[in-house]
């Protein structure tokens, strides 16, 4: 229950703000058509019911987006073409093929970098560079390259995840592997024990924070990254063809509706990672703060 | 030697010596200079009698490299001792790193120079694998144009690339990554102050945390107009969450005992948060600092592909891309590259001097 | 005279993943103002507790406890009280310097006195010379003597501390000890001392508390008649060895175990 | 069957009937073809698409087709459905630009990636200059709607007929309250959604067939969707895998295509390439007059 | 008889940002095998340096450093000593019972025989019944004690210890001397034994090396003749008080600031 309230509270809020906002944001377009329909002096709680029911409003208000949603998800069939919810799915699983690969390669990375002080030289730095690089330039190429050998559908969309997903995971575990004190690594070099027991009992517990707080960046950079891998495959369907088809038409609720479940996704994402961290953290005998 | 280095060596000088041999067998006037480097390659293997500087692997990369380069265009179809000759011209390049840094770890800080040497070697093989492979196996310069077209590119278009940079890195990028960030700390500090806030924005932050670009890019343009406000706006989203996270997670990070010790002093919230939790959480705020020095420039880079005036990267990339300007947009993704490299570094480099404390920067000396 | 500290039928029980651990069961103490006690006991019977829940660090689950007739909390928030704590709890990123004037800054002294009094117990601990050190480059009993000067370095009318002297050697012991009564005696203070050392116990303290563990309870007080003057050479004096020798049957009392070990 | 694929330029939508409504009735099937149609995007350039081997032939202007080729990619037109250009610029009548003449200081909206040939072909045989210096006009990257139009954020936008228009049509502007600035009408129209394909694939004659074949298909599917609209649209939002698409709309888009498209020709009209290649050039897009960039080898075998 | 410890003109300088710290100055010490060596002096003297360069987790500055003959860094491979920490460092993810099994999982003891020798530590410094506790749920005398075990685990041949009892009350202190004792005296191990009490090094060492601060260097090396079998009331004999005297002036001598204090 008092997980409850303050959620609540603070929705109402944003509810309360953004129809507010609603008004003031479609009142021009409002006023332009109201002119040319020739109304005049239109009062005022009739002209905020106006500006909340536009068809293509700047800012479409919540029941609009909410009334979409339903329409899109719950009044249709989960696999028609036109459900929310069959686009949210195949978001969803590259997204999640995505974080896997990108989380492994990024701590993989991380452990590399740790224990070769070569590839801490050279590795970083480009590493850094790849993610300057605007992955919606590579996107095409990367799905035309792996397009022309025949690999299509989520993989090539999960490997641009997976790429922008795992340099969260490296900086954050570089970080995290390093971070035990010299006291607890002089112990474990004075059993003698090898970079590999040192890093299982040692880096490895030490990291979890950094490792958690890098997965709930990482698990919704994963998930743009889906997205934006999707405008350049736009075959296969997902809330980014979505995104950019509502957009092309015009249809801002629509828009709305598909960024709505996208951070509806995101959010149930960056949950399940901060429970899976309560859990370990429970496991690992943490004191209570 | 170690375990790789052998392995590296034998492997480098015996590809050498398989290829030299194929080389000669098959009827090729030219490629003397391939041939030489094959040869000494071949000859790099009395390391295992005689030890052999790491020097002398610095100079067969660097023939190798220059053998290559220069061979290119000589053969018709693509040999397969030319393609040796690059891995084995890449594995005595990655050897010389290796010695390089063992001979370096122990005076590492009086050796910035040579310590910078690193990763110069290893860009300069990626660039000279790709100029090769690119130009030797006949990539369609549409799909990736090799290092040199997009070199030259760079040189042409220097005014057209320095707007682009002044409009999306100076104007979109910076702007936005400071109000990102500072208002993702700020709610983090709010968040962590109220319980209240804590259980009701948490969720929400994390519901914003990944509204995909490419949804709020479009509306973001409609509510901020097609110049640079627009994207600095979609920075400021995309930054804003990392921060949040990384430093709710970096406040918690101090230890029961000095939390205890500001008890003891009844030091007010300020005080505890000014003086202990907010250098305790350094660290994972640096972490933010430096995934978002990154995300920023690909958030306003992608956020121009959705209306802009007529400049900025993004746009380049973009029309480069529906023109086949290729080398153009590669020219663009090295100046980003450059540029947010530097980003990274600077911020890198202050990490340093303020968390010069924890174990990660002090090298785990207790 | 007044109760700085007084404790009725304290008790303060952990819970834990495995079970309860009773820490402190049952306590009746008063404390008045300026007396030395010091606190000894087979580790592990609740001295660190009784301390922490002085300092309003734990809340004890059954009994009450005042500090100067209110509650630990109001203490707290009235600086009531200086603490050193049984590891030395430096920051890492501020210099020896700068950790002792952590203090100073939080409760709003100026520039210049800030200065002064970290230079006074600085000296006073024998630091000089370490001043702009980090914490990780000093040796373990430099690090517990410079929490010491942290906790001198403003003026709490109450002392806790909590085996301050455990990692130091014999002389520089000795001399704290002479720096600490003189400073006692000085300024009026109340003390609140854990120690393992009985002639260090006896040497100090105006009252003693024995405690003993499982539950931690206190087994004995003992009250001192040695004058308020005390050379080094008093610990030599039949008194001296009377009380000690008390201290020791009370302490090997509280011990379960050394007839099946020793 | 022969197996094709097929890259659109653009979105499963209208502008692409033919082709849908061929692979739906089964008139490639008919042909024994295997037709793989692929949807395009704002991401993606079917250009790069051919180039990089994942398309055999693909739909796209001839502007971008030409610019490419000049890059090092040999495409060359094997048809040309689309006889007349779309493409129009509006302006609202409250921005009171009535004329070509009113544009200068005005902030116009472009499509880019490929779509902005014909807008500076326009303004360059208009003296008109667009690089921000005084006396001209700015431009902007228009996002694929027409937003920026109702927020007031451009001056006059452009539009395609068969959708863009529509859409404002919708918001409630109608010709009495716009300026309309058609590319054909004014002449200055470029070749718009043709067929390309690699020149090296022309020289196989069982390609050269199947292309034909191909064609004849496609042409039928055109004819078809001409003649039963309300079928077409249906099929096209059936078509459309993200379910974006509205039966309303693709029904006003197949009617507005229908006036491009002639169903019975797929021939290059030789005037307007060499009309459209004399504004690329003018306009230095590309650099040479191209050679071979046509040939009537498949719509010669209809 | 063959030197287990052997330093030749060691020394050890740190370098800090604000100047060159010498910790270890010509060192010259031979440990032979089976000696109870004691290290006392005052706080910062370089006694842990001095542990943390035979461990080789310090790299001398000048000088050499053998260890069974062998170089530091090659004994540490043979795992040739146990070390116990002056801090208690125990991992806090780990459960006391695991912290004390973690040398012998990385030496690849089986699960049973973990098991045993846990136990059997664990009875030793009678912290039975804290198995399943985390550290920070352990009193600040327990942690120590649980470091201890965890060094007690695992057979080296050479135990290195840096202030193990400083948190330990007396009694237990006793306790655990005489364990030690009866330990070295069945095993015949060589240890390493840093304190700051007097009478504990005289009571366990056969030799006792008194050091003296800036810079460190041994001044004084005291061999005892006490007889190998020592009663803990050995401590009232006049041989023992006479090197404990002897120790006394060593450490006082090395303390150059007493006379301005005191
Ligand atoms: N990492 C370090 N960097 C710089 N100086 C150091 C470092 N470690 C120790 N020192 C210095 O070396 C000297 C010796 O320290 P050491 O820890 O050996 O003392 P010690 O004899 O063990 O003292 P104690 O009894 O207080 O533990 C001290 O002056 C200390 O400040
Ligand atoms: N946070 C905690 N959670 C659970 N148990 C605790 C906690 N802190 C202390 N204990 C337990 O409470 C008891 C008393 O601990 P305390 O630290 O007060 O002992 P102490 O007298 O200070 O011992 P020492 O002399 O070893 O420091 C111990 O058994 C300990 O295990
Ligand atoms: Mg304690
Ligand atoms: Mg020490």
């Amino acid at each position: 229950m008092n997980r409850v309230l303050p959620i609540l509270t603070v929705l109402l809020a944003i509810v309360v703000i953004w129809y507010v906002a609603a008004i003031g944001m479609n009142a021009n377009w409002q006023n332009t058509l109201n002119t040319r329909a020739a109304l005049t002096n239109v009062p005022f709680t009739d002209f905020a019911q106006q500006t909340w029911a536009q068809d293509r409003p700047v800012l479409p208000a919540p029941h609009q987006v909410i009334g979409e949603i339903w329409n899109a998800t719950v009044a249709l069939e989960i696999t028609s073409k036109r459900s929310l919810a069959y686009h949210g799915w195949i978001t969803l699983s590259s997204t999640l093929l995505g974080f896997v690969l990108g989380t492994a390669l990024g701590v993989l990375l991380a452990i590399i970098i740790v224990h070769n002080e070569a590839s801490n030289r050279s590795l970083m730095p480009w590493i850094i560079a790849s993610q300057t690089i605007p992955i919606l330039a590579i996107a095409p190429m990367v799905v035309v390259g792996l397009g022309a050998v025949g690999i299509t559908g989520t993989v090539p969309r999960a490997l641009i995840s997976m790429y922008l997903s795992f340099f969260p995971v490296v900086v954050g575990m570089v970080k995290g592997l390093r971070s035990p004190e010299g006291i607890q690594l002089d112990l474990m070099r004075t059993y003698d024990a090898s970079p590999w027991q040192t890093f299982w009992k040692l880096r490895w517990p030490a990291a979890m924070p950094m490792l958690f707080a890098s997965m709930k960046v990482g698990i919704a950079i994963s998930l743009i990254g889906a997205v934006v891998s999707e405008l350049s495959n736009a075959a296969g369907g997902g809330l980014g063809v979505r995104l950019l088809t509502g957009s092309y038409n015009g249809q801002t609720i629509q828009i709305w509706a598909a960024l709505f479940i996208a951070a509806a996704l995101a959010a149930v994402l960056v949950m399940v990672v901060g429970f899976a961290e309560t859990a370990v953290n429970r496991r690992m005998g943490a004191r209570p703060a | 030697m170690s375990q790789l280095q052998f392995f590296l060596a034998l492997v480098a000088g015996g590809l050498s010596a398989a290829a030299f041999a194929l080389s000669v067998v098959t009827p090729f006037e030219q490629g003397l200079l391939l041939k030489a480097f094959l040869a000494l390659g071949f000859m790099s293997l009395i390391r295992f009698f005689l030890p052999l500087g790491l020097w002398a692997d610095a100079a067969l990369a660097l023939l190798g490299a220059v053998a290559l380069l220069t061979t290119i265009g000589a053969f018709g179809p693509t040999p397969a001792f030319f393609w040796m000759a690059l891995v084995g011209a890449w594995l005595f390049s990655w050897l010389f790193v290796e010695r390089l840094s063992k001979a370096l770890a122990p005076r590492l800080s009086d050796n910035a120079g040579l310590g910078l040497l690193i990763p110069m070697v290893f860009g300069m093989a990626l660039l000279v694998i790709w100029e090769v492979v690119t130009r030797g196996a006949n990539v369609p310069p549409v799909l990736l144009p090799a290092p040199s077209m997009i070199g030259a590119q760079l040189a042409n278009s220097a005014p057209i690339l320095w707007a682009d940079f002044v409009q999306t890195f100076i104007k979109s990028v910076l702007p936005g990554y400071a109000i990102g960030c500072l208002s993702g700390l700020v709610v983090a500090i709010l968040v962590d102050r109220s319980p209240f806030l804590k259980a009701g924005l948490l969720p929400i932050g994390n519901f914003m945390s990944a509204l995909p670009i490419i949804g709020i890019a479009p509306i973001m343009v409609m509510w901020f107009g097609f110049d640079w406000q627009s994207k600095a706006a979609v920075v400021v989203a995309m930054t804003f969450f990392p921060m949040l996270v990384n430093t709710v997670a970096g406040l918690n990070a101090s230890s029961a005992i000095e939390r205890d010790l500001m008890a003891t002093y009844a030091a007010d919230y300020w005080q505890t948060l000014m003086k202990l939790r907010l250098p305790a959480a350094g660290p994972f705020i640096f972490n933010a600092l430096k995934i978002n020095s990154t995300l920023a420039l690909i958030g306003a880079i992608v956020a121009e592909f959705f209306g802009t005036p007529i400049v900025g990267m993004g746009f380049r990339i973009s029309t480069g891309v529906g023109r086949l300007a290729i080398d153009l947009v590669w020219a663009e993704i090295a100046v980003a590259a450059v540029a947010g490299s530097a980003f990274y570094g600077v911020i890198a480099l202050i990490e340093r001097g303020v968390t010069f404390w924890h174990p990660s920067v002090r090298g785990g000396r207790a | 005279m007044t109760a700085v500290v007084s404790a009725q039928n304290l008790g303060l029980t952990f819970k834990t993943n495995d079970g309860d651990v009773v820490a402190l069961s049952d306590v009746n103490l008063t404390i008045d103002k300026g007396e030395f006690v010091s606190f000894i006991g087979p580790s592990g019977c609740g001295k660190t507790t009784f301390l922490r829940t002085i300092a309003d660090l734990e809340q004890p689950t059954s009994g009450t406890l005042t500090i100067n007739g209110q509650s630990p909390e109001n203490a707290r928030k009235d600086r009531a009280y200086g603490y050193v704590f049984q590891a030395p709890a430096l920051y890492p990123w501020r210099t020896i310097e700068k950790n002792i004037a952590l203090p100073l800054e939080i409760m709003g002294h100026s520039k210049s006195q800030q200065a002064e009094r970290v230079k006074r117990t600085m000296d006073l601990v024998n630091l000089s010379g370490f001043e702009k050190k980090y914490p990780w480059q000093l040796s373990g009993g430099m690090q517990q003597r410079a929490s010491i000067a942290r906790a001198l370095a403003f003026d709490a009318d109450l002392l806790l501390m909590d085996e301050p002297f455990g990692a130091l050697d014999e002389i520089v012991r000795d001399h704290l000890n002479s720096e600490l009564l003189k400073l006692w005696d000085r300024t009026k203070k109340t003390i609140c001392f854990v120690t393992h050392s009985i002639p260090e116990a006896v040497f100090l303290s105006t009252k003693i508390v024995v405690m003993s563990p499982r539950p931690g309870r206190v087994t004995d007080i003992i009250e001192s008649n040695l004058p308020r003057e005390r050379p080094l050479d008093i610990r030599e004096t039949p008194e001296f060895l009377a009380i000690a020798a008390r201290v020791r049957d009370g302490l090997r009392a509280g011990h379960s175990y050394d007839e099946d070990h020793i | 069957a022969d197996a094709l694929t097929l890259q659109l330029k653009w979105v499963t939508q209208a502008q692409f009937a033919g082709y849908l409504v061929a692979e739906s009735k089964g008139f490639y099937d008919a042909e024994n073809l295997d037709i793989t149609i692929l949807p395009g995007g704002p991401n993606i350039a079917p250009e790069q698409v051919i180039a990089g081997g994942g398309a055999d032939i693909i739909v796209t202007w001839m502007a971008a087709g030409m610019a490419a080729r000049e890059s090092g990619v040999p495409l060359v037109n094997i048809a040309q459905p689309f006889k007349k250009s779309g493409l129009m610029m509006i302006c609202p009548a409250e921005k009171e630009i009535k004329t070509v003449a009113d544009f200068p200081g005005h902030t116009l909206g472009v499509w880019f990636f490929g779509n902005e040939y014909p807008f500076f072909a326009w303004m360059n045989k208009e003296g008109i200059a667009t690089d921000g210096s005084a006396g001209g006009v700015t431009v902007l990257q228009q996002s694929f709607d027409i937003q920026p139009m109702i927020q007031g954020q451009a001056d006059c936008i452009s539009v395609m007929t068969y959708n863009e228009y529509g859409q404002a049509l919708d918001a409630g502007y109608g010709p009495d309250n716009l300026t309309i600035f058609n590319y054909t009408d004014m002449g200055n129209d470029l070749l718009e959604d043709g067929l390309y394909v690699l020149e090296d694939s022309l020289k196989d004659p069982a390609k050269v067939d199947a292309f034909t074949r191909f064609v004849r298909a496609s042409m039928k599917g055109w004819a078809y969707a001409a003649e039963n609209p309300e079928e077409a649209a249906q099929i096209v939002v059936d078509m459309d895998d993200t379910g974006a698409a509205t039966l309303e709309h693709q029904l006003y888009m197949t009617g507005e295509v229908a006036k491009l498209v002639d169903p019975a020709d797929a021939k290059l009209d030789p005037a307007t390439y060499e009309r459209t290649v004399k504004a690329l050039l003018d306009q230095k897009i590309i650099k040479a007059e191209p050679v071979g960039a046509f040939t009537s080898v498949v719509t010669d075998g209809l």
